[in-house]
């Protein structure tokens, strides 16, 4: 299917989210979207799967005009989408997500579950998905719940596949498969369309890539274009995606982590005997593939998990068993993984996000009382100092994107004298010039000699950040290797290999055990 | 949310007071169209209607232009009195008739920013109005002293019912709907009970306690023309406390800030525990403060009905100041003063006072949809403009279930 | 806090009540088999108490069933202790709790005071039978209320407005059956009547996107109002417009004959009968059917569904009227069964136990059918137990629904989650 | 909707005085089936054969009641009628403050009345005694029953002086009819639902005479009575005559225990029209005809052979002070 969008503009109010976008996607390629957050990508793909109406311009289909009144029609048209956001009942298993808008029934419109599970399991088979039918989507992991999500728009014959940023929340593995996949349905003919911020897999993917830019398209770039270049294009000035950071070994050890254990509610060990040790001035980045425990480890050191045994000592003070409060009070920065439902308070106002771990202390309360005032100056000066892009910071952080709220909780933390700071997925759908930014504030403050954890399933960013790597694994550390392992090592450690197994193992293919890209500096505290 | 630079005045103008203004207009329309066709004049008029169709308008507006002017005499200003104490007696009357409904709906309004729906003023107020009759009439004490233990025996009974409330609901998840009806009716029970034995009053068979001493009654403020009593003040208190409570206060922060997003209140650190125990401890307090506005201020005793239907109409009246003190205050003298004006309007014009609540009730659906007034009077809707988070705006959690 | 709150607000599905685990059943256990030893065994009132199986007007008389009270007293009492050990070794050993242990501890100790309290009254005997049947009766409204509010919920609509649907029934059945003279022409007033507010509710919470539960409250005194002015204006004037037709039983004819059953289950109005198929079909038509996969998916992620193409407003309209048609027709039931004419406020707060029902219920029909029985049984209880001459007094005795459901809902149920999408109104550009 | 347009002057039928009789509801409203409703017949009686002009005003609470009174009185009323013992001292002190104005104050007593006042209660157990004896002669399953909306005492009166009166039988007859229910109460005057289980759980046990003391829910009973699969269930109907007043009532109701608060309160009315204003306290008993036990109708024939007179003797031992109903 060939598909165009001709003068594609949507306005929100008086807000124009995109202005005359023209596009083609050819039947067999993949056509990729790059653009910063906000830049109108989703909206556009929106419009074209018919969840908006657009406000000008029109959509043809192998050169007939075409209007969609609902996503009924798209993908009556052969149109399919995987959105940003999954689009999957949480409660339903996956059979009945899949069913769900396009049912087998049986008389009386009794569901014929069983068709649709044999057409999941069809598909499953054919591209290797391993997606058990009956499985509740809430139950699986976020890998799964994407597969599931392509799932549906394949059991729908779709030609056009859209793929809003899937690779957001998905491992690295996950990842390389999902690229597989793409390659696949190519080949059978599937046209698609593929956003994401993560340049290199732009670069792996695409045949055509098409930049957008506060809602207009800039321009067309070749996917053998260097990252640094697409970058640039993205954001409209020069990015450097280098940081530019020294490696530092550390000073003493701040944040002594001892045989760490959380138990969840089903009485599974979710955290196992953890030991960890975190000097002041060095960034220990915590790997792993989502959900084996590097959510519980930060938590357990915020206070929030029950079931949890062992020591958490900071400065050699106990923080097991106290509360979230007395935690943060001690000095704890922290960046939750999920900022919109942990981060910040969407109907609050920035401006009292900014205080949300400190309105009752001095100087933001006197006594039981809030000071407006100081609240609004403090709104203020963060504000401008983080970049926070909004018109004022009375409005509500409901209406920042993404990016902008992730700024909103590290300008906040950063507003203490921390003694520990802890990020969890800290630029999770993040675009490159937002990630940047977040990147040399968090460096910022490892050079203020604070000790700081950041957990990321993302390797770049492990890469990126990390004095030392941790790798967690089922609940058990794998191992802690220097912040140049390769991915090579970091990924079979991540699959549940031990360090040293992981690096015989490279060593023995005759790869690398070190991040080419990595600048190799040995010791020395910056 | 703290925001300093909007006064109560702007916001109600960007809230739009025209809409409100004509959110009013069109239930008194649909009101009077009901007066209207169950007049009996009107009726009588319309069967010769070909005849002499005058009659059966001239008539239909007679009645309802007669109980509206009734009503607005009986709430606010009697222009037909003699006196000028006889012509604010009415606006006295409301805001008699405002206090208990003031502080019962602060306390709903704060349960409700808490991301509690709470139905249990009802019970809340009974426990108070209990607590504050025991005291009122076996102590024997000097004035300020003996109405003082009173407001705190008030504060403390409601404090315990919505107290309950919260702990059950924080402890085992329980939800907060059951458990607030439950409780209303354990209330009314526990009432009922008391008032055939302990709290029965001496030589009486009926269900009613002894009259409560004068030291523990709030004083009459205008003198004994009037039934406006220091119970009144004691709102206007609670909704300043309220206003700085929820607007100035750590607390209020917290409690804000556990009914927008309970899983980022508690990763900043707030114990979402204590601040839902705490919300329903103060919801409680307010509605068994209306427990005592009613025994201390207006009955002087404890009956069955003490409660009459306070709790509930509290519920509406918060909705309506969209949990917001100074919104609920305004709310209260409106209801307040449908109350007095209804009394006024069924007795000159025999309308009968039902109509109060279907005038009411419309009001308050008019007045949260914005765009249908607009429609309504052919005001042009401002595309766009959508209502953009009308949960949000109405301040009431929106959901009966769940943990949000 | 963990993976799953990236995609949607996670939700569990309308399952029965679960059975209850943690600590706090574990309390109640213990709690509940204590007061069994103390006041069953060891204040055991003694003598013997009469369960009669049959009414007295019955063709067919069954025996009565005595209890000797202080042996059935400590058989329960010690039933109790053992399943508290029970439930303390399994946790011990690390293992859940099955489903069927609270239902039967719950069961044991309900028996076991009612035999106490049966044993205790001046007359230390009780019709079963009507207790039961009592239980359905008082149950009925409720059912219908729960059902028409689950109608609306599982979209995602709450319904508050339960009690101005039956209210606004029960009018109409009188007026419309009146005027007609016919059963049919009552029924369908009645469902009209509950449509009527559903239409309210749809048009201020759906189109106009006014927060569902000031709507709910807000319909409900209105309807109040409504039906309280036009009782005094129109009903009462003695045209005839308050004398609706009777709904009569229907015994089906062998099965009505069967001991406690028969009189019970097949001897019904045609609400009664209604009542059984409607919890049926709505518990099929949820969770069997596309009709259902859709209503939910519409109440637990309204964009989802969106985006397979369900017209998300259209859907909850739809339920929201159907909804109302159920609850109106429930609420004929109190002027074509329980009474012969309408009369002020005469729902009397049914509709808000209908909504503890509902949530008691987990959103799942026979939950909330089961819900409801409870309610029923708890109120029928103290009249029977009244009737008998109970030494409890009368307002302690009034109690005991409400503090039943409390430590019911507090204690095994815990906290039940409402479709995930539920009060938020659903727009797109 | 034609007709002729009445001519101009056209006035009401009855001929109209200067004079304002009013009233004042409790909670219960005009439509309570109960005190309210049968005084405020009193009142439209007045209106229709004394020609006074009327006033009326609901509470719907407590909270209304001293303002209603207050608005009754700026209203310029001659009269003023309270129903109910929720009104407390509100109609006591309203007459001390307007000694013009006269007072009727329904179900409720002081201990001095002012000359302004007149206050009307009724011993409704002497009524509901000899109901009870007759319900007892009546039975042919040994079982009567009786409830009660609300615990109070115009109500339990009723109950208790019903129960009193089947003792009476059992006791004058060696008999063994039993009297239930006489704790068991609805809990409001208005649960249709709750107070019609109530009923039928009496009839299921073999009660067949049902005295429900409980407003507008009386009917409930009167409905499971017609319902029942024994025609010889029964219900005393209370306040009014339940056979013409009761939906159904020609086939229900055994007798009524009457308690004759319209014409008092009429009557109230007349005699200060009359310029014949007595005030005080008056009690309606047997004696007075202020209570008493309506006809038997179609039942009369179903009594036990003897019956009447029997009730006519308790009757007068009853006036005569030696029986207490209440005892
Ligand atoms: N429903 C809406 N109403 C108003 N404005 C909107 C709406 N949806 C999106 N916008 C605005 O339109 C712009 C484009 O948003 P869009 O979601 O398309 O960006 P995006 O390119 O997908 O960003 P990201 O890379 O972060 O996903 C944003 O500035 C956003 O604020
Ligand atoms: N109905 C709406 N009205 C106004 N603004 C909206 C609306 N819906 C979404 N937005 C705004 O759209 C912007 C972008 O939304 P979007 O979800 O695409 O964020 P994002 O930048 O992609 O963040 P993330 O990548 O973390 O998802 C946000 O500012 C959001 O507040
Ligand atoms: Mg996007
Ligand atoms: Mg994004």
């Amino acid at each position: 299917m060939k598909l165009e969008l001709q003068g594609i503009t949507k306005a929100f109010g008086g807000f124009v989210a995109n202005d005359s976008i023209d596009l083609v996607v050819e039947p067999g390629t993949v056509h990729t979207l790059l653009g910063e957050n906000g830049a109108g990508k989703s909206t556009l793909m929106n419009v074209l799967f018919g969840l908006y109406e657009p406000t000008a311009g029109r959509i043809l289909i192998d050169g007939e005009p075409v209007a969609f009144r609902g996503p009924g029609d798209a993908m009556a048209h052969g149109i399919g989408m995987v959105h940003q956001h999954f689009m999957l009942v949480p409660v339903f298993t996956v059979a009945e997500n899949v069913a769900l808008g396009d049912e087998r029934t049986r008389a009386a419109g009794i569901l014929d579950l069983e068709q649709t599970r044999r057409a999941v399991r069809e598909v499953s088979d054919r591209y290797g998905f391993n997606v058990d039918p009956d499985a509740r989507v809430e139950d699986l992991p976020v890998g799964v719940q994407q597969r599931v999500e392509i799932i549906k728009a394949l059991v729908r014959r779709a030609d056009l596949l859209i793929l809003d940023e899937p690779t957001a929340v998905l491992t690295p593995k996950e990842t390389d498969e999902l690229i597989d996949i793409i390659g696949q349905l190519k080949a059978s003919g599937t046209a698609i369309i593929f956003i994401s911020h993560k340049l290199r897999e732009v670069k792996a993917v695409s045949d055509t890539i098409t930049v957008i830019r506060r809602g207009k398209v800039v321009g067309t770039a070749d996917p053998s274009a260097d990252a640094t270049e697409l970058a640039s294009l993205m954001v409209g000035r020069a990015v450097d995606l280098s940081l530019g950071r020294r490696h530092s070994d550390g000073g003493d050890v701040s944040l002594e982590i001892r045989d760490l254990t959380v138990i969840d509610e089903l009485g599974v060990p979710v955290l196992d005997h953890v030991d960890l040790d975190v000097r002041r001035g060095e960034i220990l980045a915590v790997a792993g593939v989502q959900g084996n425990g590097q959510t519980e480890l930060v938590e357990a050191v915020m206070g929030l998990t029950s079931g949890t045994s062992g020591s958490i000592r900071l400065e050699g003070r106990e923080l097991l068993g106290r509360s979230v409060k007395e935690i943060i009070n001690s000095g704890v920065g922290y960046v939750p993984e999920d900022r919109s439902t942990d981060g910040v308070i969407g109907s609050f106002s920035i401006a009292d996000n900014l205080v949300l771990n400190r309105y009752d202390r001095a100087p933001v309360a006197r006594g039981a009382s809030l000071r407006p005032s100081i609240i609004a100056q403090n709104a203020d000066e963060k504000v401008r100092e983080f970049d926070i892009r909004t018109p004022s910071a009375q409005n509500t952080a409901s209406t920042l994107s993404g990016g902008n709220q992730q700024k909103v909780v590290l300008a906040r933390e950063f507003s203490r004298e921390l003694k520990l700071f802890i990020a969890a997925q800290p630029t999770r759908g993040v675009d490159v010039g937002s990630i940047e930014f977040l990147h040399r504030r968090i460096l910022a403050e490892r050079d203020k000699d604070i000790p700081v954890i950041v957990v990321s399933t993302e390797l770049d960013e492990v890469a990126e950040l990390g004095d030392r790597i941790a790798v967690l694994f089922h609940g058990r550390l794998m191992g802690i290797v220097p912040g140049n392992t390769s991915r090579e090592v970091l990924g079979l450690m991540m699959a549940g290999s031990t360090a040293e197994e992981a690096f015989a193992e490279a060593d023995r293919s005759g790869r690398s055990t070190t991040d080419p890209d990595e600048p190799q500096l040995p010791g020395g505290i910056a | 949310m703290s925001s300093p630079t909007r006064s109560p005045l702007q916001r109600l103008r960007r809230s739009g007071a025209l809409v409100s203004v004509l959110a009013i207009l069109a239930s008194f329309v649909v009101g009077g169209l009901l007066i209207a066709f169950t007049d009996r004049d009107t009726k009588e008029a319309a069967g010769y209607f070909f005849a002499r169709p005058t009659d059966m308008l001239s008539a239909a507006w007679d009645a309802v232009a007669g109980a509206y002017a009734a009503m607005f005499r009986g709430a606010v200003f009697n222009y037909d009195a003699g006196t000028f104490l006889g012509m604010i007696h009415p606006l006295t009357e409301t805001l008699t008739a405002a206090t208990p409904l003031l502080t019962a709906a602060l306390g709903v309004a704060i349960a409700f920013r808490a991301g509690l729906f709470n139905i249990g003023a009802q019970g809340q107020l009974i426990l108070g109005a209990i607590l504050s009759t025991w005291i009122g009439f076996t102590l024997e004490l000097a004035w300020p002293l003996h109405l003082l233990l009173v407001v705190l025996g008030a504060l403390l009974g409601g404090a315990l019912w919505g107290g309950l409330v919260g702990w059950l609901k924080a402890r085992t998840g329980a939800h907060e709907v059951i458990l607030t009806i439950m409780l209303n009716y354990v209330a009314l029970n526990l009432l009922g009970y008391l008032l055939n034995n302990a709290l029965q009053r001496e030589g009486s068979t009926n269900p009613v306690s002894p009259v409560v001493n004068p030291s523990a009654q709030y004083p009459l403020l205008l003198g004994p023309e009037f039934r406006l009593h220091l119970g009144f003040l004691v709102a206007v208190a609670a909704t300043a406390f309220a206003w700085w409570l929820m607007n100035r206060s750590t607390l209020g922060f917290e409690i804000k800030a556990v009914g927008a997003n309970r899983a980022a209140a508690r990763t900043a650190g707030i114990d979402t525990f204590k601040v839902t125990v705490l919300a329903m401890v103060i919801a409680g307090a307010l509605a068994g403060l209306s427990g005592a506005a009613q025994v201390n201020g207006t009955e002087k005793f404890l009956s069955e009905s003490i409660a009459a239907s306070i709790g509930f109409d509290a519920i509406t009246v918060a909705l309506l100041g969209r949990s917001r003190p100074i919104g609920v205050f305004f709310a209260a003298l409106l209801f307040g003063a449908f109350r007095a004006g209804g009394v006024t309007m069924q007795i000159a014009t025999g309308t009968p006072i039902d109509i109060v609540l279907v005038v009411q009730s419309l009001i308050v659906l008019f007045i949260a949809a914005p765009p249908l007034v607009r429609a309504m009077f052919g005001l042009n809707e401002r595309r766009g403009k959508k209502n953009k988070n009308p949960k949000g705006a109405a301040g009431a959690p929106a959901t009966v279930g769940g943990d949000q | 806090m963990s993976t799953r709150t990236l995609t949607a607000p996670a939700s569990t599905a309308g399952t029965a009540p679960a059975a209850g685990t943690g600590r706090r059943s574990l309390v109640l256990y213990s709690a509940g088999a204590l007061i069994a030893l103390v006041l069953f065994a060891f204040m055991s009132p003694g003598g013997t108490a009469t369960f009669r199986l049959s009414a007295a007007s019955d063709a067919f008389q069954i025996p009565a069933l005595p209890v000797a009270v202080t042996p059935a007293g400590w058989t329960i009492a010690l039933l109790l202790l053992a399943g508290t050990a029970y439930v303390l070794w399994l946790r011990r050993s690390g293992r859940g709790v099955p489903g069927w242990v609270p239902a039967v501890f719950a069961l044991l100790f309900v028996s076991g005071v009612l035999i106490w309290m049966v044993a205790s009254a001046t007359n230390p005997s009780i019709s079963l039978l009507s207790l039961l049947t009592g239980t359905l009766a008082l149950a009925l409204p409720m059912v219908y209320g729960s059902m028409g509010g689950l109608l609306a919920e599982r979209t995602g609509v709450v319904n508050i407005a339960i009690e101005g649907q039956l209210l606004l029934g029960a009018f109409a059945a009188a007026l419309g059956g009146s005027i007609s003279g016919s059963l049919i022409g009552a029924l369908v007033s009645a469902a009209l009547g509950g449509v009527i507010v559903s239409s309210l509710l749809t048009l201020f919470a759906v189109k106009y996107q006014v927060n569902q539960i000031i709507v709910g409250v807000v319909l409900n005194v209105l309807v109040s109002g409504l039906t309280g002015f036009l009782f005094g204006t129109l009903l009462s004037g003695g045209a005839g417009l308050n004398s609706p037709p009777r709904m009569p039983n229907l015994p089906i004819p062998v099965l009505s004959e069967i001991p406690i059953l028969g009189p019970l289950l097949f001897n019904q109005t045609i609400l009664g009968y209604l009542m059984f198929v409607l919890v049926a079909v709505l518990w099929v038509g949820l969770y069997k059917t596309r009709w259902g996969l859709r209503v939910r998916a519409v109440g637990e992620h309204p964009k989802a569904a969106d985006t397979v193409g369900i017209k998300v407003n259209r859907t909850r309209v739809l339920n929201v009227l159907l909804g109302g048609a159920v609850a109106g027709l429930g609420g004929s039931f109190y002027t074509l069964v329980s009474v012969s004419q309408f009369s002020r406020d005469m729902t009397a707060g049914t509709g808000f136990i209908a909504l503890a029902a509902l949530i008691f219920g987990r959103w799942n029909p026979i939950g909330a059918f089961l819900a409801s029985l409870l309610f029923g049984f708890a109120t029928n209880l103290q009249y029977v137990l009244s009737q008998a001459g109970t030494e409890v007094p009368s307002h302690f005795l009034a109690m005991l629904p409400y503090v039943i459901t409390i430590l019911a809902v507090a204690g095994l149920v815990g906290a039940s989650r409402a479709p995930a999408a539920s009060g938020q109104p659903y727009t797109k550009d | 909707a034609c007709g002729a347009a009445p001519e101009e002057g056209d006035g009401p039928a009855a001929e109209e005085i200067d004079y304002k009789a009013c009233m004042v509801s409790d909670e219960g409203g005009f439509d309570d089936a109960s005190f309210n409703q049968a005084s405020h017949e009193g009142l439209l009686k007045a209106e229709e054969e004394l020609g006074v002009q009327v006033l009326d005003a609901e509470s719907t609470s407590t909270t209304d009641m001293g303002p209603n009174i207050d608005e009754m009185v700026q209203q310029g009323c001659n009269i003023i009628v309270t129903a109910g013992f929720m009104f407390e001292n509100l109609p006591l002190d309203a007459a001390e403050a307007n000694t013009d104005t006269k007072f009727v104050v329904v179900d409720y007593g002081y201990e001095t009345v002012p000359e302004n006042m007149r206050t009307l209660n009724y011993n409704t157990a002497e009524a509901a005694y000899l109901a009870g004896y007759a319900a007892a002669g009546y039975s042919k399953s040994g079982k009567v029953g009786t409830y009660g909306g609300g615990q109070i005492t115009t109500v339990t009166d009723f109950m208790n002086g019903f129960a009193n009166g089947v003792a009476k039988y059992n006791e004058d007859k060696g008999a063994d009819v039993q009297a239930v229910g006489t704790d068991t109460f609805v809990g409001n005057f208005s649960d249709t639902v709750k107070a019609r289980q109530i009923a039928d759980n009496f009839i299921a046990d073999g009660v067949d005479v049902i005295m429900p003391v409980a407003g507008p829910l009386g009917q409930t009973a009167v409905d499971a009575v017609n319902e029942s699969s024994s025609p010889d269930d029964t219900v005393v109907w209370v306040d009014t005559d339940g056979h013409e007043y009761a939906n159904g009532g020609e086939e229900a109701v055994l007798t009524s225990v009457m308690k004759k608060m319209g014409e008092t309160t009429f009557e109230s009315i007349e005699q200060d029209v009359n310029g014949e204003w007595k005030g005080g306290a008056y009690l309606g008993t047997l004696e007075n005809g202020g209570v008493g036990l309506a006809p038997f109708y179609n039942f009369e024939s179903k009594l036990p052979e003897g019956m009447q007179s029997e009730l006519d003797a308790l009757k007068e031992q009853i006036i005569a002070g030696e029986i207490d109903p209440l005892a």
